[in-house]
This record gives C-alpha cells, structure tokens and sequence, in this order.
C-alpha cells in the first residue's frame, strides 16, 4: 500500500469516470482534490527514497516506482497546480446555458486527468521505457488541449513532439540493446562510455530538449500555448515541460554521472544561457499578453538547464541541485498563476493586445495582484520562491567562480522585470472603454491562490531545500533486484 | 526424393507462373475491367497452388484445412473488392472523372 | 564484428535516416505522418532485431515493441484527424475570404 | 534570547494594510481610524523597545530560512534611531494623507501599499543580516512603485518606469555583492562583523563598489539619482513619507550598515574607500543643490535638495572620525523631519490654492499664514541657520571634517549653503514679501477638521525642527541619541 | 531463414519505404506504406518474433493504412491536392547530409552491440509460476503491466482527443458514415460486410484465448475486431453510435476499467497490479478479453474520426 502508484492509479479511475459521465461528472474534481491532497502529503512524509516495484517481479523484469527528493516536490507541486487549474476550468468549460454540452467541454475533463496521471507516472518512476508511456501519455493531452485553442498551432506542436518522442525511443532501445533493462537504477551501476551509450545518450536528450522546449528546439511552444484557453496554457507551461526536463536530469545525473563529461554539461549550460537570453528579448518584444507569458516560459527553462553545470562540481552542488527543484516549482505555481490571471484579465476585454489591458487595476484588482504576485516570483524578487531559487543558484554560482552564469541569472532577472512590470503598469493606466466584469469569485481565486502559494513558498525555504536533498542513492535498492543471468 | 519432393517444388514453380501471369496481364492490358480479371483470376489459381504445396509440405491434415480456409477467404475477398472496383470503374467512366 | 543478425537492425537504422529525411523534406502534415510511421517501424526493428540470441528471440522487446505500435497508431490516428480538421478550418477560412472578396453572399 | 517583539514590530503594519485593501471606499472613516490607530501602537510599540534598549536588554528574532542562512530581526541603537523616526514620520503621514485625499477614489489601495512601504522600512532598519536587509529592501520597491503609478496617469506611469529600471538594477548589483561576500565569508551578520583578513584587497573592493552602487540608487547618489524627482508626479503623502524619508533613508541606512557593521570603519580606511566615497557624496550635495537653482517647480527643487541633504548622511558617515559619524547620524533624523515638514507645506499649498510653480507663491503667506510659516522653518533648517537642527548636523559634519583633515569638507558645506539660500530664501521673499498676483482669498486654513488636519501636521515637525536645533543638549534630543550611538557601537 | 531471403527482404523493406516517401502521388505513397507494412511482417516472421508480426500486420500496415486512405478521401473533399510543396534545394541536401550522417552513426552505434537474447532465461523462469507459456504475453501484462495499463489508457485518451476536435454545432453526433451503400456501393458490400463481422467476432475470440499460449493477444484480437467493425460499417452493417450513448462509452471504458480494478484489487494483497499466486492466468485472460473489446471498439472509431455536423459532405 504505497502512494507511488496510487498518484496515478486515481486520476486514471477519474479518467475513466469522466469519460463515462461526460460534463456532468466534472463536479468530480471536487472529490478529487482532498484524495489526491491526501496522497501527496502521505508521498512527502514517506522517508527518502523509498521505492517498491510493482506488481511482484523484481529488476531487471519488473518495473521500479521511486520517491526521491526531486519527484516528491514536483508532484506535489503539481498537485496543487492541477487541483487550483481544475477548480478554474470548472467555470470555464462549464456546458452553455441550456446544458449543452461542447466537444471541449466534454473532452477537457479526460484529457486533464490523462495529463495528471501522466505526468505523476513520469515523476515517479525510474524505468526508461515506462517514462517513454508517460511522455506519451502528457503529450497527446497536451497537444489536444492546445488544438481547443489554435488547431495549425497544435499540428505544428503535434509533429514536433512527436519527433522528439522518436529520438527518446531510438535511444531507449540502444540502451536496452546493450545494457539488457531500461532501469535507470541498474544503468547507473553498469554504464561504460562505448558508442551505443553515447549515441543514445544524445538522440534522448535531443528528444527529450525538444519536450522541455529549450532554446533553438523551442519554435512550436509560444503559439501553441499562446492560443490555448487560459487552463490548458496553464497546465502545458506549468507542468508538461517539466516532465522533460525531470527525464533529462534522471538521465544526466542518476543513470550516466560517470561517463558524462563535464564540456557536454557546459554545452547544456550555455544552451539554458541562450533560451534565458532570447526568451526574454523576444518576450520584451511581443505586443499580446498571453505570447509574452509563453515565451517567458522559454526563458525560466533555460534557467534549469543553466544550473546544470553548476550541480555536478563538488562545491555548492548541493544547493544547485536544491536551487534547480525550487526554481522548477516555483515556476510551475507562479507560470499557472499568470497564465490564469492572464486569461482573466483578457476574457474582461476581450482582446489580445497588452494596450486592452490598460486601467484594470480599478476594475479586477484582485486579479492584477494575482498577476503581481506571480511576477515577483517569475522576476525573483523576494519574498517568493523564486527568490530562494535564484538566491541558491546565485550562491552555487559565486562559490564555484562561474560569473558568466551569475551574470545571467541576474540580467535574466532584470529583463523578467522589464517584460513584466511592462503589462503590470498598464494595468494602473487610466481607460476609456467599458469593461464587461463576469464577477466569478472562484476563477478569481484561483490564480490568486496560486501566485500566494508562489510567495509564501518563499518562507518555507529550508523545508523544499531539506525536501529536494533527498537525492536518490545511486543504484536499485537490494530488494527490487532479480537474478540477472 | 519421394514423389513428395519432387511434386512440391513443382506444385510451387506452377504457383509463381500464375502469379506472374496476373502482373503482367495487369502492366498489358488497357482498361479497368480486363486488368480486374486477369488479377483476380490468375493470382488465385497461383495461390490454390502454392497453397497446396504448403499442405502437402506440412502433411497434417489440421494445417491443410487451416490453409484451405485462408484460400477460401482469399477467393472471397478478391471476388468482393474486384465488383466493386469495376462498378466504381464503370460509374466513373460515365462520369469522365478518375476518381 | 557485424553478424547476421545485424541485418535487420541496420535495414531499421536505415529505415530511421529515410524517415526523418521525409519529415524534414516533405511539408504535407499527412506525408509527415506517413514518414514518423516508417522511423518508428525503423527503431522498433532495431529494439526488436537486437535482442535476437542463437537460437531464440528475446520476448521482451518484442513486448515493448508491441506497446510502441500500439502508441503510435493511437498518436497517428489522432494526428491524422488533426490534419483533417485543420484542412477544414482552412477551407472554412478560405471560402469565407471569398465571400468577403466577391461581395455577395455565394 | 529569541523574544517576538521585533517580529510583532514588523508584522504589526501587515493587519492595518490588508484591512485597508479589503474595505470598500464607504467605509473609509474606519479606514482612516484603523490606519492612525495602528500607527500609535506601533509608536508605543517603538518606545517599549526604547526601554529595553535603555535597560540594555537587545531582544532579537532569528529563523532559519534557508541551510546556513539566519533570518534575523534585531533592533540595535542605529535602528532604533531608524525606527523611532520613520513610525513617529509615519502617524504624521497617515493623518496628512487622510485630509489630503478626502474621500477620493481607490484609497483602499493606497493605504494599503502605504502601510507596506512603513513595514518594509522598518524591517530595514531591524533587520540583522545581510540577506534580510536585502528582504526587506526589495519588499520597499515592490510596495513603492504601486504609489509612485497612483495616478495611473502617463506621466506617474513613466516615472515608476524609471523608478524601476534604476531601483532594480541597484538591487540586483547589491544581491551579487551580498552573495559574493556571503561565499567568501559565510553569514553576514550586523552584529558579528565577519573578519575579512583572509580575502583579497581585489574582491573586497569590488563588493564595496557593487554594495555601495546598489544601495547608492536609492541614496540618490548621481548619477543614480535620476529617478527622485521624476518620482515627484506621485501624489504629495508619497513624495513626503517616501521619497523624503522611507526609501531614500532606506538607501542610506543600508550604506551606514555597510561601513559601520560589515566592514566596520578600520577595514574601510585601510582600503583606502572612506575618501572616494566622501568625495562622491560631496560631488552629490554641489549637483544636487546646483540642480535646485534652476527648478521652477517647488516639488522638483525639493526633490533636489533631497538629493544633496542624504549624501550629507553619507559624507559624514564616510569621513571616519567621531564628529563626523555624529553629524551623519543626527542629519540622518533632522534632514527627514525638515524635508518632511517642506513637502508637506508644498503639498498642502498645491492643494488647497494649486500653488505649483515658484512664480505662484507670491503672497502666499498672507493666504496660508501658518504653512507659510512651517515652510520658512524648514527652509531656515535646510541652509542650517541657528537655531534650527539643519545647523547643529551641518555643525557637527564640519567639525568632523575639520577632525579628519578633509578641509575640502568646509568648502563643500559653505558651498552647499550658500546654493541651499539660493534656492530657498526666493521662495520665502515672494511668499512674505510680495503682493499676490492675482486676489488671494484668505483660505482660512484653521477652521475645519480637513483644514486642521492638513496644516497641523507640517506646523508640528516645524516645531520639532525648531527643538531639536535649540534643545540639542538635552537627553532626549537626537543629537544626544546620536552621541549615545555613535560611543557604543562604532567608537570602540 | 536464408541469408538470400532476409537480404532481399531488407532491400525490399528499404525500398518500398524509400517510394512510399518519394512519390508525389499521395495514393501511391499509402499503398506503398501498406505494402511496407506487410514486409516488415515478414521481417519480423523471420526473426521468429509471430506476435511482433500480426502486430505489425495487423496495425501497422492493417489499421494505419486505412486510416491513411479514409484521411486522404477526407482532405481530397475538401480540396486538398496532398501534394506536398516543393522543398527548397539547399534544404533537401542539408536533409540528406544530416539524415545519412545520423543513419550512419545509428548503424554504426548498432553494429557495436551483440545482438542476445539477454531476458529470454528469467523470463521463461518465470513463466510457469504464471500459468502461460506465450513469453510476450507473460511481459506484456505481468511482467510490465504498468506499461500496458498505461498504454491503454493513451489509447482511450487519443480516441477522446479525436472527439475533442469535433466543431461546436457537431458534438455528439455521429462521426461520417463509411457506408457504401449510399455511394451506391450496391449489396456486395453489404453481404461481406454482414458475413464478416461475426467471423471477425470468432477470430478475435480465439486469438485472446490462444494468446496464452500460442502468439496472439489482445492487441492483434482487438484489431481483427476493430477490421470487421469497418468492413461491417462499409457494408452498412453497422452504423457509428452517438459519443454520448452511454453503452458505447461502457465498452470503451471496460478495458482499461478492469485492468486497473485488478490492478488495484491487487493492493489488498501487497502491491500494485499484483497477481494472487493461483490466479495469475485467470486474471491475464480476464484483462485481455475485455481489453480486446476495448481496443476493437476504440481502434474502430479513431478510424471514423470525430463527430460531424449534419450537413458534412465527404
């Protein structure tokens, strides 16, 4: 009896069940928050990196479920994201008034809890292939709840992902071909640096780089997520990239530390310094408020791979490591809060542009400081979560002499200032228009629930880094290991 | 060698002749209907034979229904498909389109 | 030392070049789809013709590569009816513009 | 020991603000009452920790937020000076706020932001470490910038640009020079200066520099100034509390920190940074007062001034030497309670007659007798005429001047006087001297509670300008306080 | 097999995919896919792996072809000429450059690796225990159950992404009917698709229940099923129920339903999709018959697509 599996075993019975009740079932949502409330908290207290394989068959057959530092915090975090999103999208799928019921919002429910479970599974498990199902599994949501948004933008994000998912499997199968399992655990003790490993190991972080959007591998997210309606941009920004980019850190620091060599790590640096610089300059550069969001998107994830380098040097490793996770939650809970107020503040004025924006402050304050909120966490700026990440990152940087990725960190915090503070300040601007009010007190909660959670987080640095230091010790524990012949 | 021996190889080449009679009556023959029936004619006797072949090669008289039965879905199949092309063949040379 | 068996992995090796030769090349979002089909099938010959001993095929692949296929058709049928949808969306958009440009409703 | 008191001085605001931001306009009269409420208490609050200061019983308030980094709130003599002023300031403020808006729309939200800014500035001044200092100096951007774009009108929407790109800049350029220092020395800690024998004359100079820099914006040092009078187009209560006191004190309050209890003032000698700082700060009195001259709006001359009265705080605390620390720490108070006590009369005349520009304030005195009045007083202390505290703290800086051999010091002072008369002593002859231009009804400005509660509040920091110059010597003047300071924790 | 015959399987493989990617003729290129399907069925026949090649066959080249001509159809209704724009030249040999560099690397990282049959011992250790003898199986929902549980679901959630891009005014009618009979496809197709659905019903019967033991399996039954669905529907046998008819959506659901009751039937007991030790076979044919059910159901309607409006020509 152990959370590990029940993290995706209930949203998939809620799939089913919302398949099977359609709209009508999506009051679900409201029994399933506490459940799966109730199975976070029970993760987080499970002492570190517990692990039990499921069903009955040991390694190399069976498959390992595994709790470490790292999964723990993204599944929580991506608990409360869901939850907090699926509470917005209550309203905004909502069936029409006579009851009728739309192809969306019929679909969003089975896609949101395939989405859910999906990314639970990617977080929870160590087995390459089992990961390659839940790739698969985030990406088809993904891509179909973009296509409720612009349909040329999902097509396009649709064969992108998908070629990314085939460069992942091309490698999956070189490593079962020369190593005889897929489990991570059983890879770290027994890779060597030859050819089939090498090779693998670049096809899948070429694929998994395209999953998490990093610079130049980047192109199909701002228009996908831009077009989205406001919960799906939500949930691919927030927890879909994450899921790539939690693979490729398993990937890179728990199955292959020894044969990665420090220059390929310093690429990747430098590829997460690239996306921190060019997201922000095109964020700065864009006129419609939910494509500056998205590409704000790309720049945050160039700071996770930018901390890279930083996490495998002796000194202040450590705090990289536990800096990197923060960052990812952080960014995860304040990129919802946005994209959410973002949706709000939009659906009020029903435009696009930034200038629409202009004198809500007056008329949906609450939403504003959601959006406030969440930029302060996005920029870094105390007393957030973002703040602690930036701060550790910062730390880790100086103690190990890289200035560069100091500098970056920084001037990626001034830019974030400039493209946020530039919608926040329209919103003061005085406004002619009239602007139609849809008082819904929950979807006005909601983001600002989320952009909360972003800056009290900040308080309760010491318990995410204790959290996040719960790295995995490296190999299977005895137990789950069969005899290899 | 058997009569057995010599008979399944000869069963077989008898077979493949068939077979490339139907091409190559399929790469000469001009309009839909002739193609049609030299394909489905021919293919199928090549079939019948190569079938049989396999019935005697394997011996048991299980797999050599089991193979009659796949020729027989074969027939079944061919005859089906090869109506309906040649209606739609016939409809769309009335109506001048190739579709 | 290339063996036999390493005839079918390399024709998968080569089925995984020719097939993202084709989805870079070819831009109709169908063909592109024809195209990822044929690297799968391509990796999928090297997950399977990889894991063949002496005298008997590793059933485990083979089971990976059951679940690969069945993915793939599930991702291709969506993306075909995708494909489908956008084209439609596009002449939608298409006649409306022609409304607009001759003036009358047609 | 690990007492709640200087937690409950800083969270205490938070109450007043969120109530303030919940409350519909309507309810503004309990608004209002809550607001000057608070502000009492904490006042109270303030002197209960002045006792116990006396007692010499410092009580602190540390957390653990991050692995090797305390969270630590501890309210020692400087920040007490620092406090003392800034929520005594603050009760002013709120009722000088209350009758300058009247019921004007989104106030909620003002108030809300006002009291933010007041619990940011008091979290500067009590906070213990580096790493909080940095905190709560951030926390007072983000509440300052809301009120600097009240208005919501383009031009205060261009300012709180600027007001942002230079605020942030300095704060990311002060974070790198904390972390920097923190990797080379572990905490940071006010009380426990670090010893920094071990590190390279390079490096500490460069953290100097970037620390400096960084807190050197909001100190309005130039050429980091730019945004202190383009942030005039915030209502006055902001430009008065904030831009006079709150965040510019922030700034140098934060650059005392750094000399006195990071580096302590030995390492900065012998690294030979005491004299260029002096000098910058020097440079900044002459352009600032330079600038003044040529204003034509009183907002933007005062603003001016602002400028160049802080880096007096900075000269003094720069010329090593015991007169001079005294005089940059009592100017530290008097030039807050002067500059108050000028941009409230600015304020209150802009309001009530839509006084301006210079050229409109002939015969104002006859219209707005005791405003006039307040003003004069502050104008005096400002050029440093006795009996007022702008002489005693311009007194003391010279002496220091003259103490560390920085003759130079004099001419700067002499100099900047002389420009302060220039650019003071015009307003106070068309506003006395001169016959008003167009007819002046006499506002009667007494009667009424609004009236009172505008006037009142700029007249009661004239008087305390007038006792804190007179009464210098006596116990309870800041000037003594400074003294008290100065021999327990920085002469030793 | 021969080396004659696996070398000219593989350059045949190698070619019909290299035509299926190269003509312009959208038609031909499908059928060539079809065709590339089929032999690497027989490829995978060679490699002594049958289940792989009913896979294959079956889905690969069966359910994939179709589903590449009824979207052709689909886009020629709508104007769409499948010709695939004209690649710039630089393009294109940049293209040939990367792909033969990235072929060549592939090759040679596969060429490094000694092809061996590493699980086949253990895993036919294990296999009495379970009560089958049919190696993939025992994998396939045993051994990596959590897999197939997954995998089952993606299915179910493309069918749902199907229907999510049904128009507005569409949802929940009907996808387009496949049938003949209104293109005057005449009682032919009617009387085969009538007498082959249930033949198709009978095969998928047997290759769950051989699945066991013999190669089959859910997956290949499931397809067979979902191949009679279509002919049936092309004949007018049968007609595409609405999305929301709540006994399609309960035949939908049975698959993955009682796959993850059992698995989680399976907690009770220990872990997570755990097999009481007696009853390891009962439960593998009980997931497999309704998870064939599910996937002829759900494979049968990803190839009609998604609802349409009632005035939808094509």
């Amino acid at each position: 009896m152990s959370p590990l599996d029940l993290l995706v075993a209930v949203p998939l019975a809620l799939m089913i069940a919302a398949v099977l009740l359609g709209s009508r079932g999506r009051l679900l949502l409201l029994a399933a928050i506490p459940v799966m409330a109730g199975l976070t908290v029970w993760l987080l207290l499970l002492p570190e990196g517990t692990a039990h394989i499921v069903g009955d068959w040991n390694l190399p057959l069976g498959i390992l479920l595994r709790a470490d530092g790292v999964a723990q915090l993204l599944v929580a975090a991506t608990s409360a994201c869901a939850s907090i999103i699926g509470l917005y999208a209550l309203r905004e799928f909502a069936p029409g008034p006579s009851g009728s019921e739309t192809a969306h919002g019929y679909a969003f429910w089975p896609l949101f809890y395939l989405l859910w479970g999906g990314a639970n599974a990617g977080f929870l498990t160590t087995d390459l292939f089992n990961l390659y199902v839940a790739l698969e599994m985030v990406s088809l949501a993904a891509v179909a709840m973009a296509a409720m948004g612009s349909l040329r933008a999902a097509l396009q994000y649709f064969v992108v992902a998908l070629v990314g998912s085939l460069a992942y499997l091309l490698g999956v199968a070189l490593l079962f071909a020369n190593y005889a399992t897929v489990d991570i655990t059983l890879l770290a003790g027994t890779a060597r640096p030859d050819l089939a490993t090498k090779v693998a190991l670049a096809v899948m972080t070429a694929g998994l780089l395209i999953k998490a959007a990093v610079f130049p591998l980047h192109g199909w997210l701002p228009p996908a997520h831009a077009a989205a309606p406001a919960p799906a941009s939500a949930l691919l920004s927030a927890i879909v990239v994450k899921v790539g980019f939690v693979i490729l850190l398993r990937l890179w620091f728990e199955a292959f530390p020894a044969i990665v060599a420090p220059a390929a790590l310093d690429v990747l640096g430098w590829l997460g310094a690239l996306a921190v610089l060019y997201g922000s300059i095109q964020a700065i550069r864009q006129e419609t408020l939910k494509a500056l969001v998205a590409y704000s998107t790309v720049a945050q994830i160039g700071y996770l791979l930018l901390a890279f380098p930083l996490v495998v040097t002796a000194a202040g490793s450590d705090r990289a490591w536990a800096g990197m996770t923060i960052h990812a939650i952080a960014h995860m809970l304040a990129k919802a809060a946005m994209f959410l107020a973002a949706g709000l503040m939009l659906k009020a004025v029903n435009g696009h542009r930034l200038e629409d924006l202009s004198g809500l402050v007056r008329v949906m304050p609450l939403t504003v400081a959601a959006f406030g909120l969440a930029a302060i966490s996005l920029m870094g700026l105390p007393p957030s979560a973002g703040f602690i990440a930036k701060f550790l990152l910062l730390e880790a940087a100086l103690e190990q002499g890289a200035v560069f990725q100091a500098a970056i960190l920084l001037v990626g915090g001034l830019m974030a200032a400039v493209y946020l503070f530039n919608p926040l300040s329209r919103t003061f601007a005085g406004r002619d228009t009239p602007v139609t009010e849809a008082k819904d007190t929950l979807q006005t909660a909601a983001p600002l629930a989320l952009g909360l959670l972003a800056v009290s987080l900040g308080f309760a640095g010491q318990a995410m880094v204790d959290i996040s230091a719960g790295v995995s010790q490296a190999g299977p524990p005895a137990a789950a290991v069969g005899e290899v012949p | 060698m058997t009569l057995a021996d010599y008979l399944f190889p000869a069963l077989l080449y008898i077979g493949v002749f068939f077979y490339a009679a139907g091409s190559l009556g399929l790469l000469r023959f001009q309009d839909a209907e002739l193609r049609l029936h030299a394909l489905t004619k021919a293919d199928n006797v090549g079939l019948g034979f190569v079938a049989l072949a396999a019935a005697l090669h394997w011996g048991s008289v299980a797999v050599a229904f089991k193979i009659a039965a796949v020729w027989l879905f074969a027939l079944m199949a061919a005859g089906a498909t090869a109506q309906l092309m040649a209606r739609r063949a016939k409809t769309a040379a009335e109506r001048g389109t190739d579709r | 030392m290339p063996t036999l068996m390493h005839l079918y992995p390399l024709t998968g090796a080569a089925l995984v070049g020719l097939g993202l030769y084709g989805i870079v090349t070819l831009r109709h979002p169908l063909r592109q789809l024809l195209a990822v089909n044929v690297v799968g099938a391509g990796i999928f010959l090297i997950l399977g013709g990889l894991g063949r001993g002496t005298a008997s095929t590793d059933p485990f692949p083979q089971a990976l590569v059951i679940t690969g296929i069945v993915v793939a058709v599930a991702l291709t049928a969506f993306g075909a009816a995708l494909v489908v949808r956008v084209a439609e969306e596009e002449r939608a958009r298409d006649d409306t513009a022609a409304v607009e440009a001759t003036g009358d409703s047609a | 020991m690990n007492s709640l008191l200087p937690l409950l001085l800083v969270s205490l605001t938070i109450v007043p603000a969120l109530i303030s931001f919940a409350l519909p306009d309507r309810l503004a009269v309990w608004r209002d009452a809550i607001n000057i409420g608070f502000a009492l208490s904490k006042l109270a609050l303030v002197g209960a920790l002045l006792l116990a200061a006396r007692e010499g019983t410092i009580t602190e308030w540390r957390y653990e937020f991050l692995p090797g980094h305390e969270f630590i709130l501890r309210p020692d003599s400087l920040s007490l000076l620092f406090v003392t002023l800034s929520a005594f300031l603050w009760l002013i403020t709120t009722v000088y706020a209350i009758a300058y808006f009247k019921r004007g729309p989104h106030l909620g939200r003002f108030f809300g932001f006002f009291n933010l800014c007041v619990l940011s500035a008091t979290g500067v001044a009590i906070s213990g470490t580096a790493i909080t200092f940095f905190l709560f100096y951030e926390l007072l951007t983000l509440a300052t910038w809301p009120l600097v774009v009240h208005k919501g009108d383009e031009k205060s929407l261009r300012a709180g640009r600027i007001y942002l790109i230079y605020t942030l800049a300095g704060s990311a350029a002060f974070l790198a020079g904390i972390v920097w220092l923190k990797s080379l020395v572990g905490t940071i800690e006010f009380t426990a200066p670090p010893d920094l024998t071990g590190i390279p004359r390079l490096e500490l100079t460069l953290i100097f520099i970037l620390c400096i820099g960084g807190l050197g914006v909001k100190a309005a040092l130039i050429p980091f100034h730019v945004w202190l009078p383009e942030a005039m187009a915030a209502p006055a209560p902001v430009s008065a509390l904030l831009h006079a006191v709150a965040v510019v004190k922030a700034g140098a309050f934060g650059i005392l920190r750094m000399i006195y209890d990071v580096y302590g003032i030995d390492t900065v000698s012998e690294l030979g940074l005491g004299t260029p700082l002096a000098l910058w700060a020097g440079a900044t009195i002459l352009y600032g007062s330079f600038r003044a001259v040529m204003q034509t709006d009183i907002k933007k001359r005062l603003a001016y001034s602002t400028v160049s009265q802080v880096s007096y705080i900075i000269l003094g605390a720069s010329l090593i030497g015991p007169f001079a620390i005294i005089g940059g720490l009592v100017h530290l108070v008097h030039q807050g309670i002067m500059k108050i006590t000028l941009f409230m009369c600015a304020g209150a005349l802009d309001n009530r007659m839509g006084i301006k520009l210079v050229a409109d304030l002939d015969g104002a005195g006859r219209a707005m007798p005791v405003t006039m009045a307040a003003f004069s007083i502050g104008a005096l202390g400002m050029i440093g005429i006795p009996p007022t505290a702008g002489f005693i703290s311009k007194w003391y800086l010279g002496m220091g001047g003259l103490q560390s051999e920085a003759s130079w010091v004099i001419a700067v002072l002499a100099g900047s006087s002389l420009l302060n008369a220039l650019y003071f002593l015009p307003l106070l002859y068309r506003a006395w001297l001169l016959p008003p231009s167009k007819e002046l009804a006499p506002v009667r400005e007494l009667d009424g509670a609004w009236n009172r509660m505008l006037v009142l509040p700029a007249a009661v920091t004239a008087l305390i300008t007038l006792a804190a110059g007179a009464f210098a010597t006596f116990p309870f003047s800041p000037l003594r306080w400074a003294e008290l300071i100065a021999e327990s924790g920085y002469l030793k | 097999m021969t080396l004659a015959f696996d070398l000219i399987l593989c350059l045949m493989i190698v070619g019909t995919a290299a035509a299926a990617l190269l003509t312009h003729n959208a038609l031909a290129a499908i059928v060539f896919f079809i065709v590339f399907g089929n032999l690497l069925g027989l490829a995978w026949l060679a490699m002594n792996a049958v289940n792989v090649a009913m896979a294959e066959i079956a889905i690969g080249a069966g359910i994939t072809g179709v589903l590449l001509i009824l979207t052709r159809q689909r886009l020629m209704a709508l104007g769409d000429d499948l010709v695939s724009a004209e690649t710039p030249g630089w393009l294109r040999a940049g293209a040939v450059l990367a792909c033969t560099g990235l072929t060549a690397l592939v090759g040679s990282a596969v060429l490094s690796v000694a092809p061996a049959d590493d699980l086949g011992g253990p895993i036919a250790a294990l296999l009495p225990e379970l009560g089958i003898e049919n190696p993939v199986t025992g994998v396939l929902l045993a051994f990596r159950a959590y897999d197939t549980l997954l995998e089952t679901f993606v299915l179910l959630g493309a069918l749902v992404a199907v229907w999510s891009l049904a128009p507005g005014n569409a949802w929940p009618r009907p996808p387009a009917s496949l049938n003949l009979a209104e293109s005057g496809g005449g009682s032919v197709a009617q009387a085969f698709g009538r007498l082959l659905l249930p033949l198709a019903l009978v095969m998928a019967a047997y290759l769950v229940w051989a699945g066991s033991d013999f190669p089959g399996g859910a997956f290949q039954a499931g397809t067979v099923l979902a191949g009679g669905l279509i002919i049936a529907a092309i004949g007018g046998a049968v007609a595409w129920p609405r999305a929301d008819n709540s006994i399609l959506r309960a035949v939908l659901v049975l698959g993955p339903g009682v796959f993850l009751i059992i698995g989680l039937a399976g907690i009770a007991l220990g872990r997570f999709l755990f097999y009481p030790p007696g009853f390891a076979k009962a439960m593998i044919v009980a997931i497999e018959y309704s998870l064939a059910l599910s996937i002829g159901a759900t494979l049968a309607l990803l190839l009609a697509g998604r609802s349409v409006a009632p005035d939808h020509r094509s």
